[in-house]
């Protein structure tokens, strides 16, 4: 068992990581579902608009280790260029999202998303 | 490209360009000059237009001009005009400056907004009669909804919003349908093993549609009427017109009587009929049904009703009920009868609208019971409201006679077993005399409620309303302009009565194609059950579509 | 019914004499007839008769716009009417007796295939046109010249509206008689309803005038579709609408000689239907029995008016129509029956409302409708004949009565009340007008030998005995002849005999109604009425001039047009003359030999029979309702204006004279049983459509309404709100693709 | 350090190497975990969360939270046990055992993040998760990323987060929950949003855990992965030959001529190398070529992860870079635009402020308020 892991962590350090078997691929793919869905909840449920922009980014990393598995399992880098566009994608909502938030809190003086609901039927 | 397009264009084309100009104009009150020349000034591409017309080949589109749009899917759009499109786009012309002169004291405010529209509203009319393919006419169909509510909305009166509103609601429901029923006609003819490609060309249309299956033809037919019965209108689809008219201003009566109805019949005579000729054959009784029940209970509703543009407007369902018969009969007599009334019915209604309007400038009501006996105090008004009341009674020597005549006589005709083989209009749908004699009662309801109301407000001792206070501009009686506008309505009437021969020659030549489209396709399909009457009929040597059995003797 | 037999009569010998071709037989004379119609060939001046009436028109529809403030309209209607006329005569002096036709202009013309509705502005002339455009056009120039003077009190606009609406009346008669095709016909009918509209609400502003002339139009206008629906027919039926193909037509010719021998049964249906719709516009143009409510209600119009259209020309359009129409009516087996049953009764009703009207002009009205039932009585007897000349004799007395009534009316302020008038003759300037006023009456109640109107009359009522089976008529128009003498008389010796008294009608606006003076009549009414009176009484040399052919010129005119018809009378007097052969088959019927009644001629029967009763009636009159004295023929015994003997007699009588007096409520019948009604179901219409019908478009609208009101919450606007949904429905996406992907797999 | 690849290939992954092998196909969920189980996590997690999401003035709300994170610590402890076992009765591999750590650290905290009340604690909670996915990225041999992320989320973003933060929210001092604003005190619909998230966890693992089974094989193997980004870099492996000290002076790796490849074969440790030198008419052409061999071959020549990341980012993706790179520049400038713009509040809520602000002056200790005033 120690064994194992050890060599896999040395794995990990190979120029030339040798392939992957779909029950190591598993395990990272549930967790990052369990993070998505964290995420998700988190966004449904916080009042706070930061809090629910945080749990977007936590959405994101999701998708990203879900990805740089994939990759891993590929053997290929799309995997992780595409977790560089990702976190490219996240930087940029992180910076529109607070400048937002930043307007919308001078606007209401209050940080619930429900305070904005001009659009209700 | 020669004098011809360029003069359609022109019909089309300058309207909108003056309404652009009237509506970034600064002045508002050049707004009524410039809506005034262009209107006159449309009336010499037009008649230029009939100079050149060839009218010994009426039924082939003249002057046509076609631009591509997107040549994959065969849009494009193409201009032309047969015989029938170039008279109603005369009418169209002819009303132009009429309604922009009726409405110059009428509109006080907004006059920019007003004319720009009005403009708008011309060209539209005339790009629908000259409309070649399927979209273009479609564009422009639906874009006359567009002016006459804004017409309704902002210059109607009281009732205004909603009239609008049920106005562009109602029609527009329908003519979507419609568009639903041009498409598949479209898709249908694409088929490979029809034309195979995409077109819009009505002609080509035209040419394919008829092998469609009697079902699917129902089904295009029933589109086809939910948009075209509803403009007619046709007798339950009624109910928004007497608002429309009443609400809209003067112009806008007067358009939406003389023009905007007719887009309902000519769309049947263009579109339904030869798109769908085995389906209007099979329903055309059943159309003819409903077009009697409209002239006679909405003849009858107009004999009481109070407001004289109500009892107009219903005249209107009760008229246009005739051209849609006429239509229905689906012989050379009904077909012409029915384009005729389409004019007729154009000037001699036209003309009633105004005078109510002219008589609404100056007493500001439309209440038959609160104004009486004015032909004591506006004689002129009211030698022209009993010429219009006249004409649209039907007199013979006036415009409402030829075609009144000609679409009974067509609903008489096009029964086989009253007309032997060989007999004038021997092929028609089965309609028959109880249709005619029912039709013909119109003439009577048509003389009662006219009468009825020329006889409440012209004569009697003079009554007006309390508040009544001479009008600021306008005299007691009719002044130049009105009297002017109202006199080429009234000529045309006359000399509509007196020639209707001009008409009927220059329309023949389409008619009678579009009867043989329909009679080559119901007797190639034999979808009319006479033709195997006629079969088994032995005592007939030829095949004729007539079971004249009883009277199989009488004539040999 | 009866006419197959009776065309059995006539045809037989004609039958014998040759055999039956197409050609042969009845139709023989219509064929021949119609075959030398000469196409176009007639001078065009004659379109003067035609057009110089509408240039009257126009003419004088510009006065009016000029606002023109003299007489010049009259002179102008007067002269153009006037070269019309002449231009008549001069037609009726060349006429060479071939029918033709004259081309104005083409009017409507509907090609298609090699068929065609070709109806031009163009005129057939036969000796029929001519008969009716000579009284036409004469008595019009009379009554304009009459007018003239009668309707200068308001010179000015309404002066020149009457001259043009006369005008345009006097086009259309001509278009309707003169017309070659029955679409100009038709043009006419419907133009003299116009006129007759205009006219009548020529005082539009009394709300009755109007009413009146509404009726008038709307009630022609149910006979109108009649006649439409009848034209409509012949053209569906026999491919044309002009006479002269028409006539030729050799289904027609077929048609004729089946009926000739009776046999109804070869002619289709539609071809028997063609006569009864045009009756039915007959009837409502001449006024006959369920469509004659409208005449006496136009007398609201001014007196030339209810002279020239309701008395002597526009009323007998109805008479012109089945005369020229005659051939068909011959081939349809019902018509004529009806005719002249209809003709009969409206004759006897109308009659009896006479006897109990008290407004003078009324009672002319009702002799009028009487009288036009006389001569569908006639055409119904298959004399036309008989119906022509009294067209043409009543033509003249009527309107010489209506004009005399005109100008008492005029002149006693609008005072028609005959219990308000009398002694008018004696008052000074009112000479003329009693006398000629006599002649009228005695025409009208057709005193024997010497008056007009007893020839044009007894011709009817002889027909009717002679003809098997309708001596029931002839007993009815014996009855109604009586009524007649009375009721005509009666005017004269309340009004124009007797003690001088006179109270103003309502047109007078002095302060005391005993200083009123009437003013007498002037030299153009009083020209007119001798004219007319004389031409009434030299009426009865007509009945002479060629007597054996064709009994009377007006015979003589009929029998060479379309109407012409070989009337038993004329068969049984060619039989008597050889032998009475032909009468031998004449009464299946098993009524008395037609030739004989009583022993004698029919003719010195109806001499006998007819002029008593005049006389009879005349006396009956003089007894109740003479003065004292001579002026009553000793007879009477009045008094005073509104006394006389009849009154005690009426009080006896219980409600009829009431009933009588009130036209036996028909208008009130009518108006219980058509026109509330109707009334009743417009309104019903009304609100069914705006509840029903607009309630369903309405409801349409409002669903989506209710649609949108229902999902909108779901629109809370929160952020959240739309993520979870949003998550949601990835869930549902996903679930299903899982499924789907799933099921792959299983089947993989 | 440096071990042969070989030496581990066939070690691993003998595709369908089940002994039971038919019991699972391949193509459903039951050869990664069984359905029952995983939903039996799915919704042991959902009632966790959804008993530790905050909610306010509730008297065991402390309880509720520990029983929550009870029931998700058994829910991450049954996933790991049943993957666990499924993997291994399948006989195949095992995640390395630091990712268990990682996992359940990463789970923690995120959970952590949505659960606790405050916003500062949360952003803090969210570098941890980070942090453990960053572990997470090393196992998967993905070291750039791991640090890349460190630097970039933890260092960056959340810094940012922790700011506005602080601007926008009060925070209250000691830990009653009655100061804390209802924005954060109180979660909204936490039943439904949990179980919708849950579903979806299932949904997604179940989906994801089917598709496995039909993931496509390697695109090439590693000598070729190794060969092809090689071949790439001749100037590398020129570096390389020179540290190796086997090229004489002007000699070179040898280029294909049309592709510029270097001539290099990874499998057969074949070097092609040639001698660059110009010919008479002075020009340059290749002079000799040499083939070296294995024994020659460089210990340290190979493409690293980082070379083949860069070079699959630039070769590969340019279009990419460029996208990311306007985006970047929109989000700089429209967060400028955004954040400078000066409001003009409605009365009422200058009255709400005032009153705030006077709140705030009887508060006995004076915090950082400011952020309302700013406004």
């Amino acid at each position: 068992m120690m064994i194992r892991a050890l060599e896999s962590l040395q794995l990990a350090q190979l120029a030339f990581p040798s392939e992957m078997p779909d029950s190591v691929l598993a395990p990272y793919l549930f967790v990052s579902a369990a993070m998505f869905a964290i995420g998700l909840i988190g966004f449904l449920t916080r009042k706070n608009m930061i809090i629910m922009f945080l749990c977007t980014e936590l959405m994101f990393q999701a998708s990203g280790l879900a990805l740089i598995a994939f990759g891993r399992h590929h053997l290929g880098s799309d995997g992780q260029t595409f977790v560089i566009f990702v976190l490219c994608v996240a930087a940029a909502e992180a910076a529109m999202a607070l400048a937002l938030v930043v307007l919308l809190f001078r606007h209401r003086e209050s940080l619930s998303a429900s305070a904005w609901k001009e659009l209700n039927g | 490209m020669n004098l011809g397009p360029l003069m359609i264009i022109l019909l089309i084309g300058a309207p909108v360009l003056s309404a652009l100009w009237i509506a970034f104009s600064k002045r508002e009150d050049n707004a009524y000059t410039v809506a005034i020349v262009t209107s006159i000034a449309m009336l010499f591409p037009a008649f230029k237009l009939i100079n050149h017309f060839d009218f010994s080949h009426g039924a082939t589109a003249q002057f046509g001009y076609s631009v591509s749009w997107i040549e994959s899917l065969g849009l494009r759009f193409s201009i032309g005009m047969d015989s029938v499109s170039l008279l109603l786009i005369l009418l169209t012309v002819l009303l132009g400056p009429i309604v922009v002169m009726a409405s110059k004291t009428a509109i006080v405010k907004d006059k920019r907004m007003y004319y720009a529209w009005l403009m708008v509203l011309q060209g539209a009319m005339v790009g629908v009669f000259a409309a070649q393919d399927l979209l273009l006419f479609y564009i422009c169909f639906e874009f006359t909804l567009l002016p006459m509510f804004v017409l309704i909305r902002k210059f109607g009166s009281t009732n205004r919003v909603a009239a609008s509103i049920k106005f562009f609601l109602y029609t527009f429901t329908g003519s979507m349908l419609t568009l639903a029923a041009m498409v598949y006609v479209v898709w249908f003819v694409a088929q490979p093993d029809q034309f195979g490609a995409w077109t819009l060309d009505i002609k080509t249309l035209t040419a394919y549609a008829g092998n469609m299956s009697s079902a699917e033809q129902g089904w295009v037919l029933l589109g086809m009427l939910a948009g075209f019965a509803v403009k007619v209108p046709l007798f339950p689809f009624h109910t928004w017109l007497p608002l429309a008219h009443t609400e809209a201003p003067t112009a806008g009566s007067v358009i939406l009587a003389g023009v905007l109805l007719k887009l309902g019949t000519y769309g049947i005579y263009r579109f339904a009929i030869p798109l769908a000729p085995e389906a209007f054959f099979t329903y055309a009784p059943h159309i003819a049904v409903l077009s009697i029940i409209g002239i006679i209970y909405a003849g009858l509703i107009c004999w009481v009703q109070t407001d004289i543009k109500k009892l107009v407007a219903y005249s209107s369902v009760s008229h246009l009920g005739f051209a849609v018969l006429g239509l229905a009969a689906l012989n050379v007599t009904g077909l012409s009868g029915s384009i005729l009334y389409m004019l007729s019915h154009g000037l001699s209604t036209g003309g009633l609208f105004l005078m109510i309007g002219f008589m609404y400038e100056r007493y500001h009501t439309r209440d038959m019971n609160s104004v009486s006996g004015l032909a004591s105090k506006m004689p002129i008004w009211a030698t022209f409201m009993v010429f219009f009341a006249m004409a649209s009674v039907g007199l013979p020597g006036l415009n409402g006679f030829p075609s009144e005549v000609l679409c009974l006589i067509s609903s008489f005709q096009s029964d086989a077993s009253w007309t032997a083989a060989g007999e004038p209009g021997a092929w028609g749908s089965s309609l028959g005399p109880i249709f005619t004699v029912f039709a013909g009662t119109g003439m009577i309801i048509a003389a009662m409620y006219l009468l009825y109301m020329v006889g409440k407000i012209c004569f009697g001792p003079l009554k007006e309303p309390e508040d009544h206070h001479a009008h600021e501009t306008l005299p007691t009686d009719l002044n130049a302009r009105e009297i002017l506008t109202l006199s080429p309505l009234a000529i045309g009437c006359i000399l509509f009565g007196l020639q209707p021969t001009l008409l009927l020659d220059a329309v023949s030549e389409p008619v009678n194609n579009t009867v043989a489209l329909v009679e080559q396709a119901n007797r190639l399909e034999s979808g009319d059950p006479r033709i195997e009457h006629a079969e088994t009929d032995t005592t007939h040597g030829e095949i004729v579509p007539v079971s004249n059995t009883h009277q199989g003797g009488s004539h040999e | 019914m009866m006419t197959s037999s009776l065309l059995n009569t006539i045809s037989l010998p004609a039958m014998l004499s040759e055999p039956v071709g197409d050609h042969g037989g009845a139709s023989a004379h219509l064929a021949q007839l119609a075959g030398e119609i000469g196409i176009d060939t007639g001078p065009k001046w004659i379109l003067l008769i035609v057009f110089l009436p509408l240039l009257g028109f126009v003419l004088n529809a510009l006065y009016a716009a000029m606002g023109n403030k003299s007489k010049l309209p009259a002179w102008t209607t007067v002269g153009l009417l006037g070269i019309a006329f002449g231009a008549t005569l001069t037609m009726f002096l060349q006429y060479d007796g071939t029918p033709y036709t004259v081309h104005a202009f083409e009017w409507f013309n509907l090609h298609y295939g090699e068929k065609s509705i070709v109806a031009n502005f163009s005129f057939y002339i036969d000796k029929l046109t001519i008969l009716w455009m000579l009284f036409v056009t004469g008595l019009a120039t009379l009554i304009a010249l009459y007018a003239s003077e009668y309707m200068a009190h308001d010179i000015g606009v309404g002066y020149c509206r009457f001259f043009s609406a006369f005008g345009l009346f006097v086009f259309s008669m001509a278009c309707l008689v003169m017309g070659d095709n029955l679409f100009l016909l038709y043009l006419g009918w419907e133009g003299v309803g116009l006129c007759s509209y205009l006219l009548i609400g020529y005082f539009y502003k009394k709300p009755s005038a109007v009413a009146a002339a509404k009726k008038a139009f709307i009630v022609n206008r149910i006979g109108d579709l009649g006649l439409a629906l009848g034209i409509y027919l012949i053209f569906v039926h026999f491919g044309t609408v002009q006479f002269a193909e028409l006539f030729q037509s050799e289904k027609l010719h077929h048609y004729i000689n089946s009926a000739a021998v009776g046999d109804f049964s070869a002619i289709p249906g539609q071809a028997q239907w063609i006569a009864l719709l045009l009756m039915v516009g007959a009837f409502g143009k001449s006024a006959q029995f369920p469509l004659y409510v409208w005449l006496p209600d136009a007398m609201e119009g001014p007196t030339p008016v209810s002279a020239l259209i309701h008395a002597a020309t526009m009323v007998t359009a109805g008479v012109y129509l089945i005369a020229r129409m005659y051939p068909l009516f011959l081939v349809s087996e019902h018509a004529l029956p009806i005719v002249a049953w209809i003709g009969t009764i409206t004759a006897l009703l109308a009659a009896t409302i006479g006897m109990a009207q008290f407004d003078i002009k009324r009672i002319m009205a009702y002799s009028t409708v009487s009288q036009l039932g006389y001569m569908f009585a006639g055409l119904g007897l298959l004399s036309t004949t008989g119906a022509a000349f009294h067209v043409l004799t009543h033509a003249f007395f009527k309107a010489l009565l209506f004009l005399a009534c005109g100008a008492v009316m005029h002149g006693f302020a609008g005072q028609l009340d005959l219990r308000k008038l009398s002694g008018v003759s004696w008052m000074k300037g009112w000479g003329i007008v009693g006398i000629t006023m006599l002649v009228g009456c005695m025409n009208l109640s057709g005193l024997p030998y010497i008056t007009s109107g007893f020839y044009s009359k007894d011709m009817i009522i002889a027909e009717a005995f002679v003809t098997p089976g309708y001596s029931a008529i002839g007993w009815i128009l014996i009855i109604t002849a009586i009524m007649t003498a009375y009721y005509t008389f009666r005017v004269f010796f309340r009004v124009f005999v007797g003690p001088k008294h006179s109270e103003p009608g309502e047109d007078f606006h002095g302060d005391d109604p005993t200083h009123f003076h009437p003013h007498a009549p002037g030299w153009a009414v009083n020209t007119v009425l001798v004219v007319l009176a004389t031409a009434s009484m030299l009426a009865i040399s007509l009945a002479y001039i060629d007597k054996e052919a064709n009994h009377g010129w007006v015979g003589s005119m009929v029998a060479d047009s379309t109407a012409s018809f070989h009337s038993p009378y004329a068969e049984s007097l060619a039989a008597a003359h050889d032998g009475g052969e032909a009468m031998v088959v004449a009464g299946p019927v098993g009524t008395a030999a037609p030739g004989e009644l009583f022993g004698m001629n029919p003719h010195e029967a109806m001499i006998l029979i007819a002029g008593l009763g005049a006389i009879f009636g005349l006396l009956v009159a003089a007894y109740f309702h003479g003065p004292k004295g001579w002026q009553g023929l000793f007879l009477g015994g009045r008094t005073e204006a509104s006394k006389c003997r009849m009154d005690a007699v009426a009080k006896r009588m219980g409600p009829i004279p009431h009933l009588a007096e009130n036209k036996w409520f028909v208008d009130e019948i009518y108006a219980a049983i058509l026109v509330t009604p109707l009334r009743v179901l417009a309104h019903i219409f009304h609100w069914f459509d705006k509840l029903a019908l607009d309630g369903v478009v309405n409801l349409f609208g409002f669903l989506p309404r209710v649609f949108a009101w229902i999902i909108r919450p779901s629109q809370s606007g929160v952020l959240q709100g739309y993520a979870v949904s949003m998550a949601g429905g990835l869930a549902v996406l996903l679930f299903v693709v899982l499924v789907i992907v799933m099921r792959a797999g299983g089947a993989a | 350090m440096n071990c042969q690849p070989a030496n581990l290939s066939g070690t691993l992954r003998e595709p369908d190497s089940s002994p039971i092998d038919g019991v699972y196909e391949r193509d459903t969920v039951e050869h990664i975990i069984s359905p029952i189980a995983l939903y039996l996590i799915c919704a042991l997690g959902a009632v966790g969360i959804a008993l530790a999401l905050p909610r306010q003035h509730h008297e065991h709300a402390k309880t509720l939270e520990r029983v929550g994170a009870i029931a998700l610590a058994a829910a991450f402890g049954l996933a790991a046990l049943v993957l666990g076992l499924r993997a291994s009765d399948s006989g195949s591999a095992l995640p390395n055992i630091f990712f268990y750590p990682f996992a359940a650290i990463a789970i923690g905290a995120a959970v952590r993040m949505i659960t606790h009340k405050r916003p500062v604690y949360s952003a803090l909670y969210f570098i941890m998760t980070i942090l453990a996915s960053c572990g997470m990225y090393l196992l998967l041999s993905a070291e750039f990323m791991a640090f890349a992320l460190v630097i970039i989320y933890a260092g960056a973003i959340l810094i940012t987060y922790l700011f506005v933060i602080m601007l926008a929210t009060q925070a209250p001092t000691g830990e009653e929950d009655e100061m804390l604003d209802e924005v954060d005190a109180v979660a909204r619909e936490p039943f439904l949003a949990t179980a919708i998230g849950f579903v979806l966890v299932g949904l997604i693992t179940s989906a994801m855990f089917t598709g496995i089974g039909h993931l496509p094989e390697p695109m090439m193997t590693q000598a070729q992965a190794a060969d092809s980004v090689l071949a790439h870099l001749p100037k590398k492996i020129d570096k390389a030959l020179d540290r190796a000290g086997v090229l004489e002076e002007g000699w070179r790796v040898a280029r294909d001529h049309e592709s510029g490849l270097a001539m290099i074969d990874v499998d057969a440790k074949t070097i092609e190398i040639e001698l660059l030198g110009d010919d008479a008419n002075g020009n340059e052409t290749v002079l000799a070529t040499r083939t070296l061999t294995g024994d020659q071959w460089p210990a340290e020549l190979g493409a690293d992860n980082l070379d083949r990341l860069g070079f699959n980012l630039l070769n590969d993706h340019p279009m990419m870079i460029e996208t990311a790179g306007i985006i970047l520049l929109m989000a700089m400038l429209g967060a400028t635009v955004l954040a400078r713009k000066h409001i003009e509040l409605e009365e009422d809520l200058k009255a709400a402020q005032a009153r705030k602000l006077g709140r705030m002056l009887e508060d006995t200790h004076p915090t950082a308020r400011g952020a309302g005033g700013q406004a």
